[in-house]
């Protein structure tokens, strides 16, 4: 199995471990991981104004080298397939959008969102199978962990597919096939203050909180997540006296690879 | 030469706002055998029809052209009034002015020309029209009734007094429908139970009424006052004529782990069962995805305790064929799935639960006895919180668009119930609006606000949490313009309502209509709400859209006054409009036998001229709905359509691009 | 603020979403988690666009509370997606000459060791032009 | 002669089953919705009662575009009606096609008695696109086109 990949900005920095452990994961799994050529940042977040295309060009390229390659576009960090996976969709079902994006980028071939976009996830539960994952594990984590989706993963659900956005199970299925207890706490799909971690300290300790608190309180040694500022914000900000950490990392740490 | 008259009709100034009528009378003057024409402010009032009357009999006109609304509205008022002074009734054609011309235009100039063409074009095809004399049908005189919920019974109950047999096929193992599972019923707070259980034993022991239990209908042909349907009797398992109904066999039944559906699966029962105390009719029935017999070949306990030997492991599905002269459709509706709602946590916590699963938990034949205890832990709950329009009123993939129209009533009912027998509760409704049209309904909802304080919050609730076993819930008050959060032991949502899944199914059979939500559409939402645009068809209750229990009795009673219109006529005037066949042209192939949608089209040898004896196409008018699909399938032109002929669309179309 | 063309029509422009179907559940007022910090709340959001009031929307720091989480988008069963439509009320704003809400200046201050440049960018492209 | 810089007024005929669309366009104009006058309807029972020959003869005789609307799959009242009137109209329009008929002024739709609003907008939209292949006249009976122009 080969995907394109795409790491994003962050994952080359202050989240090497999300970015490492995916991959060493994927060549634990059979899985070949090759990385877009020249990527750009993908923007960070999406706009939703109709009139903002420059935002959402690097995005596109992105999307283009993988359609170029043949090969579905694995991404890991929320933010990132957040971002990307919209943009496909404006450039699959937006006319407007799609337009003016592909006159701007004057391509060979005008992109109309041909690339299917995946999260890492995804690549988990519907590629590979939860089921083989479990078969494939060496050290059973066995412990107590509660899922952190935020709002990336889910939302638009129209759009990201992934799962229920009100009640969604992916991460947990997850946390069943390397061997752990899932610990469903209340608002794992609630917003983490996001990037008011800058802006305004207050908002994210906040938001951020309320799910710490609800997790410490049902007994979760472990909290997970996708995304890096989820993990600054639970960690920073949500106070999280248990440790907080990305599902790759514990992923490799199961198949023996870390 | 046809003598036309041409009669333009003002409707007021619906039509004479935007087309020069006086222009049109003009232009028809000119037309190929038009006589006479006129224009009068409403053609179809009493003064109206008696101009056109007078202008048949003193100018002897042989056809008549009516520039009017739409032949839809009132074609046969107009052939009515032709007939009545001697004019055959299909020698009069509308051209609509109204809805195709005035209604839709607003350049003067235009539409008037607009309206000469369509006048042109009826003037066209009349100038063709022959005469058509109807045949007649005969009529079966028994009614079938889908469903046998309250509406089917009511429908069933009156056609039946009126002196007609009729067949109600319920696919559950009883009749009662979602009222049974009712507790009480608003605005009168009388026990469901005790009016409709007395409504069900009537209907089972009337002498005209057949119950169909545990069965589907499977297809229907045929057409008005001579349908034929087929009825699939799934296998109870158990004998109807032996079982007594006793409950024996459901005792001893070891297998305890099925939901029990009329308990909205809130506690289990045995595989072979009673649904309830008062079903009718009452047999047990087993069910055999969870009996042990079935599923291992050991068991067979309810059999060998049955006293009346009833227990049949070997009974099979049985197929009934009827004929009915009238079929009504009464399938009912269900409280929508909430997978797509998840936001309210429903799958999620034991203690969310829909507006009729709580019916259940207050009523004394429910899994708690008639205590209030919430599923989770069976403690009382002392704050409980009802969410409205749960997937109603909406437009995302999940929600419907429509408001389900008995929310308000029912959780006005609930929270007063509740803060009767539970004083110590308190009770928050978060409402978008409170919609209480009805006799006694405002007061009744009022009645909860001011004399049992229930909290009514405007505002609708965007999620609600688990925390550690409370139920955190987020709504907003839109008058403190604040948001709220309330920490409930149980929350009751008013899920939205939709027709039965068989409501498609069942319209495809019947070629009934229905609309985007699945409700049958009624033949005109006004003037003929109970009946369906297909003749013969009757709708009851909610599957026509949503409706409380008066106005569903009130809706099948209406149902069964026409049901039972059509039934005292021994025969039925069959459409003229149908096919026939030029059996000097037909060489008898056989094309248009086998587009024929009913099975109108037979071959009889004939002897077309003498000694010439041929194979040719024979419609039986009685059968033939007059649909035109073998007139163009056949290769020799042979078959033509009375009423819609070749050469008079023909006329049409030239008329058009003249 | 009056050449700020910040009309109904052009933020109907902008978002793609027609404020006109809302009908006043607050669905998004109760779903949205940073409700305290906002002087006007979502469903005043979507209230004052239908309604063409909105030079109370560009006074208030409302526009900069929205954290894009989406969840009213998600629950708004008329598909009005009050998100959509502070995002774009707040990029008229920002568009503006020196409107932009974050400073460069202000960064050293707000950042730590940990803080992944994600929140910068995303702050960064939501509050400024 | 017609004035030059008249702006073209294609001639359009719809067919219209009874059950649905001919009530679809009536609530069109009980909703007042607006669509252009060009279009003028034949009310057939069904879509199949549509003779191929109908629309030739509308071609023939002057008509720019013919549209042909029924009920929507599985929604006729006389069963499978339209699914008739579809296969017909598929080979019909190809075959116009091939005589230089263009595909644009042809077209099958299907709407419902409740879809008022849809057969406007299916009608403005048919009349756009057949005003902008402007007149035809591929198999027009001249006699009929002069004696139209001498009126």
């Amino acid at each position: 199995m080969k995907y394109s990949y795409y790491p994003g900005c962050t994952l080359k920095t202050k989240a090497k471990d999300l970015d490492i452990y995916a991959r060493s994961s994927a060549e634990a799994l059979g899985v070949e991981l090759v990385e877009v050529k020249e990527w750009q940042c993908c923007g960070g977040v999406y706009t939703t104004a109709q009139d903002e295309i420059a935002t959402k060009l690097s995005a596109v390229r992105t999307l283009m080298s993988a359609r170029d390659e043949g090969t579905d576009l694995v991404t890991v960090c929320a933010a990132c397939h957040n971002v990307i996976k919209r943009v496909n969709d404006d450039m699959r079902n937006n006319e407007y959008v799609s337009t003016r994006a592909n006159n701007y980028l004057q391509a060979e071939a005008p992109y109309a969102g041909e690339t299917r976009v995946i999260h890492f996830l995804e690549l988990l539960r519907d590629e590979i199978g939860f089921e083989n994952i479990k078969k494939a594990v060496k050290n059973p984590i066995s412990k107590k962990i509660a899922a952190y989706y935020g709002c990336l993963l889910l939302r638009p659900s129209s759009v990201m597919q992934m799962d229920n956005p009100e009640n969604p199970s992916i991460l947990e299925d997850f946390i069943k096939a390397i061997g752990a207890t899932p610990v469903i706490s209340a608002y794992r799909n609630e917003c983490c203050g996001s990037y008011f971690a800058v802006t305004d300290k207050s908002i994210a300790k906040r938001n951020s909180s309320k799910f710490v608190d609800s997790s410490e309180k049902n007994g979760a040694e472990m909290i997970l997540t996708a995304c890096p500022l989820c993990l600054y914000n639970l960690k920073q900000n949500g106070g999280a006296s248990v440790p907080v950490v990305y599902f790759t990392e514990l992923l490799a740490e199961a198949l023996g690879v870390k | 030469m046809q003598k036309i008259g041409v009669f333009i009709c003002w409707c007021g100034s619906n039509i004479a706002a935007t087309v020069d009528v006086k222009r049109v009378a003009e232009a028809a003057l000119h037309e190929p055998g038009v006589v006479y024409s006129a224009d009068y402010q409403y053609m179809c009032s009493e003064s109206g029809q008696t101009l056109i009357k007078n202008a048949i009999k003193e100018k002897g006109l042989t056809g008549v052209v009516v520039c009017s609304c739409s032949p839809r509205m009132h074609e046969a008022t107009f052939r009515k009034a032709a007939e009545s002074c001697g004019l055959n009734p299909y020698m009069v054609e509308i051209a609509n002015i109204r809805e195709h011309v005035s209604w839709i235009h607003k350049d003067i100039e235009e539409a008037t020309e607009k309206a000469v063409i369509l006048m042109r074009a009826a003037v066209a095809k009349v100038n063709l029209n022959q005469s058509l004399t109807a045949g007649k049908s005969d009529v079966v005189k028994r009614a079938l009734v889908i469903g046998g919920g309250i509406a089917g019974i009511q429908t069933a109950i009156d056609i039946a007094d009126a002196g007609y047999e009729v067949d109600i096929v319920e696919k559950k193992p009883t009749i009662g429908g979602k009222m049974s599972q009712l507790d009480k019923t608003f605005p009168t707070l009388d026990c469901a139970a005790c009016i409709l259980t007395p409504k069900m034993v009537e209907a089972a022991s009337h002498e005209k009424i057949r119950i169909i239990s545990y069965s589907e209908v499977e297809s229907v042909s045929g057409f008005v006052g001579n349908f034929t349907a087929r009825i699939k009797k799934k296998p109870r398992y158990v004998n109807e004529a032996l079982c007594t109904g006793c409950g024996i066999c459901a005792e001893k039944c070891p297998s305890r782990k099925s939901k029990n559906e009329f308990n909205e699966g809130m506690d289990t029962r045995g595989a072979v069962y009673i649904p309830f105390a008062q079903a009718v009719p009452k047999l047990a029935v087993i069910d055999p995805t969870a009996c042990i017999k079935f599923k291992t070949g050991k068991c067979g306990l309810c059999e060998r305790n049955c006293t009346a030997k009833a227990i049949d492991f070997n009974q099979k599905e049985q197929i009934i064929e009827e004929k009915y002269g009238a079929i009504v459709v009464a399938t009912g509706f269900n409280p929508i799935k909430l997978d797509g709602l998840e936001e309210y946590g429903y799958s999620q916590n034991a203690d969310v639960i829909t507006s009729l699963e709580l019916e259940r938990l207050m009523n004394a034949a429910g899994p708690t006895g008639g205590v209030l205890l919430r599923p989770s832990d069976r403690q009382h709950p002392h704050k409980i919180v009802f969410v409205q329009c749960v997937g109603s009123r909406g437009l995302r993939p999940c929600d419907k668009p429509y408001c389900s129209k008995i929310c308000c009533m029912y959780t006005a009912k609930h929270s007063m119930l509740i803060r009767e027998k539970y004083p110590d509760t308190e009770v928050y409704v978060f409402y978008i609006d409170v919609r209480t049209p009805g006799k006694n309904f405002d007061e009744f909802y009022r009645r909860a606000v001011e004399q049992y304080g229930v909290h009514y919050v405007k505002g609708q609730v965007g999620k609600i949490v688990n925390d550690g076993g409370k139920l955190i819930v987020h709504g907003s008050d839109l008058l403190m313009n604040e948001q709220v959060i309330i920490d409930a032991d149980l929350v009751v949502l008013a899920a939205a309502i939709e027709p039965d899944p068989t409501a498609k199914s069942v319209a495809t059979m019947l070629t009934a209509s229905i609309d985007t939500n699945n409700f049958f559409t009624e033949a005109h939402p006004k003037l003929r709400p109970v009946e369906s645009p297909t003749a013969g068809v009757f709708l009851s209750g909610v599957c026509q859209g949503p409706k409380d229990i008066p106005e569903t009795v009130a809706q099948a009673s209406a149902a069964a006054v026409k049901v039972v219109g059509l039934l005292s006529k021994d025969q039925l005037t069959c459409n003229p409009c149908v096919a026939g066949s030029n059996e000097l042209l037909c060489n008898g192939c056989s094309s248009c036998e086998k587009v024929c949608p009913y099975g109108a089209i037979s071959y009889i040898t004939k002897e077309v001229r003498r000694g010439d004896f041929r194979r040719v196409a024979f419609v039986n008018e009685a059968v033939c709905q007059g649909c035109g699909a073998c007139t163009v399938t056949c290769p020799s032109g042979a078959m033509d359509l009375k009423g819609f002929t070749n050469k008079q669309i023909m006329a049409e179309v030239d008329a058009i691009c003249k | 603020m009056a050449n700020l063309n910040l009309t109904s029509e052009n933020i109907k422009r902008i978002s793609g979403v027609d404020a006109r179907k809302c009908m006043r559940c607050g669905k998004c007022t109760a779903s949205c988690p940073n409700f305290e910090d906002m002087e006007y709340h979502p469903h005043q959001f979507v209230y004052f666009i239908e309604n063409g009031k909105l030079d109370k929307l560009l006074e208030s720091k409302s526009v900069f509370k929205c954290l894009s989480c989406f969840a009213c988008v998600e629950r708004c069963p008329r598909q009005v997606e009050p998100a959509k439509l502070i995002e774009a009320v707040r990029l008229t704003v920002i568009r503006q000459q020196g409107a932009n809400h974050l400073l460069p200046d202000e960064i050293p201050a707000a950042i730590d060791e940990e803080m992944p440049q994600q929140a910068l960018v995303a702050a960064f492209r939501k509050f400024t032009k | 002669m017609q004035v030059e810089n008249k702006e073209f007024k294609p001639t359009i005929v719809a067919f219209c089953c009874n059950w649905c669309s001919y009530a679809g366009a009536d609530l069109a104009g009980t909703g007042r919705m607006q669509y252009p006058a060009n279009v003028k309807i034949i009310r057939v029972p069904c879509s199949c009662r549509v003779n191929p020959t109908f629309i030739l003869r509308a071609f023939q005789r002057g008509a720019d575009g013919v549209i042909m609307c029924g009920c929507h799959p599985g929604d006729c009242h006389y069963t499978s009606g339209n699914y008739y009137a579809r296969r017909r109209m598929t080979m019909l329009f190809d075959f116009l096609d091939y005589l230089g008929i263009e595909k644009g002024r042809t077209r099958v739709e299907w709407v419902s008695a409740a879809e008022g609003a849809r057969f406007a907008s299916v009608m403005n939209e048919f009349v756009k696109n057949v005003t902008e292949l402007g007149p035809n006249k591929r198999i027009t009976d001249l006699r009929c086109k002069m004696e139209k122009e001498g009126e």
